[in-house]
């Protein structure tokens, strides 16, 4: 069905391999989702209008929501949310390595929409392709909110950069911080991405990491002009004749340093990931103790 | 310094936007520190609808004000003393109990309230409190729910949810004062004196405590103060958080 | 001793009574300045300058110095501050119900040093006399530590008074709001404190609530005028022939009401204290349990 | 947006300043948390000391810098970005094993730093410093007590200060980085470049741990970032409320 460009469905057989590369996919993608509340959320209670506090916090909600549709269809793969939460809270699944950065101005609330929704968009369009049908119909949703909220980045960077002085400077600052971690979403290079071939072959991906990052590249560089803010980048440059833009070298020391857990937020993003569920256990167990309280009263009255 | 150079009408209509506001903003400091995504979801829903009522309300109380103040300006710009929301919004959570907790309190009280100011003469607040009832069932819903799971769920939950109603019952009795200004808003059919909200709120929340296997506490202490712009001390550390990009940029627009 | 105005000192003979009531007054003494912290405790971060907030970080302590004089004064008379400072968290020990007042603006930093603090001296000035010694010493330092702090919130609300009209309505507000209960300090009545009368017998009181009270007003009133600030009594007025200026009345209502609890803060005030108490219970276990090895490795090499 | 426009100079001395300054302000936040009244003392003791450095280097900062701003100016009306404090002294404390521990870390700096400093070209750095070393000597002296006590106190105060040094190790490296304001500073003979005191540094703290039975932590991550001007998220949590007062009253003096 895979060669076939047909979908498989949950009650599809399917090579094991591929189901466990779905599911660590799903859960990496659903994990980022969650995690990636944080940075935004750290700025709900201070966000400078009563609109944009709006905005955001449902933005925020959102994400919360894409969580919830994304371990739903890793559970269609036969493993539970709690299962997957576990192996979050253990640090035996990864989450996207950009919210291991912080959220140091409002303005990062614009470059986290243009640029981090930016790069997650052009990610995962190609995923509502993808050939597993839970996941690719998670992703039309997600990738229809993820424009809406892309957009809304774009416009509060727009109004910084042309409003005071200072406002101006903070979305350039925001832009100089967030560019190049935004590049490293798009993951390593090709020749050393060595898992993608065979997730192409099995069409959970469909364009290698360097055709993405491109991508994102030839449409962030007009947007930036559209903003009056530049990118941070010196070797940036139109290439006539390919009719790209041209980009220089990728820091993949530093990619490598915040995977492995030397990023400014790893530590934290986790914890409080980590203490958030702790501290919610006690309430998970009142809602099984009570559920059963009510089943055993129902049993009673039947 | 504050609510005394108001008339009585902005300052009615300040507090139904205040307690909206406030109450908006500890909802959305608890966002990802839920129990669970459901609730992280639920919470910044509720946090949501208030922060949508809040608005039109503080717009129509610079309108009525006449001086040009804006919703932000009024968020924003007033200082502590100036803000007329009551005590119990502002109290922050220690637990999820206490989360659910004020909510009840507060949602057993604002929902009959916007009912009945579904009707008021003054077409914002009228407009905000029909479609504010609707949300506001849904958040008492919500929080009745999770009332009776953490009442009767297991001996943690119901010490956690009994302490937390201990903790917030001393600020009920400040949301049925009644003042010259409640008093002027419901004979001018602006508002609602809300003293006659409190036996429909004490039946509505004893049978939902009954329910839960919880006892309505007995507190020695009363809070009051809010409505006249005297709050508790964890309100300026709010304010600072809520204020401070925005009156470090003064005259700048978002 | 007691009736030929001398000190006793700790290794006199003395009534039982008396050391109870002294006990009892010393303690509460001491609770209060500890937990008079809190109040001024809650401005040090938020201070509007540096240079206040140096003056404030140095008066909150202060305070707790005077703590530690009183406890050490309370320890004289044979109890020790781990057992008072539990009756204390048990509420069976009051502290001054002042405290239990929220402080909502900068300028209550202004107010209570020049009412509370003022109150405070004339109140323990007396005390500097009283007949037992470690009490009249300690309380010597401590009035002109308080002196100095009663001038310093004075210097305060006298800024606010002549800065912009917001600071003059906020340090405005904090007179009305601490004026009366600066009163209630001197405690109920002289018809209605069956206390006293011991007390003065024994020296350790030496004038009467109402007397203090008398006295606090008369000096209060002019500075007030000094400062530009009405006090919030209509029937305040000067009674040329007793040469005293005549208040209204108290509403000593609330006075009971706070006393017994339903003040702004009371379970704040004490929640707090019993909190950072029990926080602190691993580091004084640490603490003796070092001191007993250490001592152990001592008479080991000895 | 900050730190580009200023001199190295400036820079230098706005470093020494926010560093004493953000550690005095996280101190202050403790008052009245403490485990006993003795420390309430001691750690109050330790921000007046730390503050009363801060006040003259910001005010020499300012005259430096040449622009008019006061000490009042740039503590709080400076935007996080411009804070260019090392982010070991802004990170919240969960426990008194974590005030322990970054002052420890940080006083152990702090002191050779003062003693080399004393000798600046500048003469209010050369003074604070002077002063300065005297008090610093104390802080790392109730440090290295409460270190050893803790650490060699009970199982629970060992494994809390272990972890306490667990979470404040990786904020470490950054007091010793040399960057070209460092380097302009040590040439002109205006400061110092930190390079030079990581093995005293190095060799101090681990004969205090040693004695302790406490373990060298080997983090994998390396904070920095604080000297540009990039900061821990908590930065601008103690920026709103320190800065929210003096902001909203535009011109107001104190």
């Amino acid at each position: 069905m895979v060669a076939a460009d047909e979908r498989v469905e949950p009650r599809d057989w399917m090579p094991e391999a591929y189901r466990r590369t779905l599911v660590r996919q799903i859960a990496q993608h659903a994990h980022s989702e969650i995690i990636g509340m944080q940075p935004e959320g750290n700025w709900v209670t201070r966000a400078p209008s009563l609109r944009r506090k709006a905005i955001l916090l449902a933005k925020v909600q959102d994400e919360a929501g894409h969580g919830l549709y994304l371990y739903s269809a890793a559970e269609t793969l036969g493993v539970d949310r709690a299962e997957l939460l576990d192996l979050l809270h253990a640090g035996r699944q990864k989450y996207s390595s950009i919210f291991n950065y912080p959220t140091l101005t409002w303005a990062d609330m614009g470059a986290i929409g243009w640029l981090v929704d930016g790069a997650a968009i052009v990610n995962q369009v190609p995923i509502t392709r993808c050939s597993y049908g839970p996941y690719a119909r998670a992703m039309v949703r997600i990738c229809k909110e993820e424009s809406f909220h892309q957009r809304q980045g774009f416009e509060v960077l727009h109004h910084l950069s042309h409003g005071t002085p200072e406002q101006h400077a903070m979305a350039q600052d925001a832009v100089d911080r967030w560019w190049w971690p935004s590049l490293m979403m798009f993951g390593p290079p090709d020749d050393r991405s060595p898992n993608s071939a065979r997730s192409m072959a099995w069409r959970i991906k469909r364009f290698s990491n360097d055709e993405l990052r491109q991508r994102f590249v030839d449409m962030a560089v007009p947007q930036a002009q559209a903003l009056g803010l530049t990118l941070p980048d010196p070797d940036l440059r139109w290439d006539e004749e390919a009719g790209h833009w041209r980009y220089g070298p990728i820091d993949w020391d530093e990619f490598a340093r915040v995977l492995t857990g030397d990023g400014p937020c790893n530590a934290q993003r986790l914890e409080h990931r980590v203490r958030a569920h702790e501290d919610g256990a006690w309430v998970r167990e009142a809602a099984t103790a009570y559920a059963q309280k009510q089943a055993a009263r129902a049993r009673a009255a039947a | 310094m504050s609510a005394a150079v108001v008339t009585a009408e902005v300052a009615y209509v300040l507090r139904l936007a205040d307690d909206a506001l406030v109450l908006a903003q500890r909802l959305a400091g608890q966002l990802t520190r839920a129990p669970q995504l459901e609730e992280d979801v639920a919470l910044s829903n509720i946090a949501l609808d208030l922060l949508g009522q809040a608005r039109p309300l503080l717009t129509r109380a610079g309108e009525l004000e006449g001086a040009g103040r804006s919703e932000d300006d009024l968020a924003y710009l007033r200082e502590e003393r100036a803000f007329l929301n009551c005590q119990l919004v502002e109290v922050p959570e220690r637990d999820f109990a206490e989360t659910i907790a004020r909510q009840l309190l507060f949602s057993c009280y604002q929902l009959p309230l916007y009912r009945v100011l579904a009707t008021s003469t003054d077409e914002v607040v009228a407009g905000v409190a029909e479609k504010g009832a609707k949300e506001v069932d849904y958040h008492r819903d919500h929080a009745v729910q999770w009332t009776l799971r953490l009442g009767d769920g297991t001996d943690e939950s119901h010490r956690r949810m009994q302490a937390a109603l201990e903790r917030l019952w001393p600020y009920a009795d400040e949301l049925f004062e009644s003042d010259d200004v409640t008093r002027a808003a419901a004979a001018s059919g602006l508002g609602v004196d809300p003293a006659g909200l409190r036996a429909g709120w004490d039946a509505d929340v004893d049978a939902v405590l009954a329910e839960a296997t919880l006892t309505r506490p007995q507190p020695v202490r009363r809070a009051t103060g809010g409505r006249r712009g005297v709050h508790t001390e964890a309100m300026g550390y709010l304010l600072a958080e809520m204020q401070h990009l925005h009156r470090s940029h003064p005259g700048a627009t978002w």
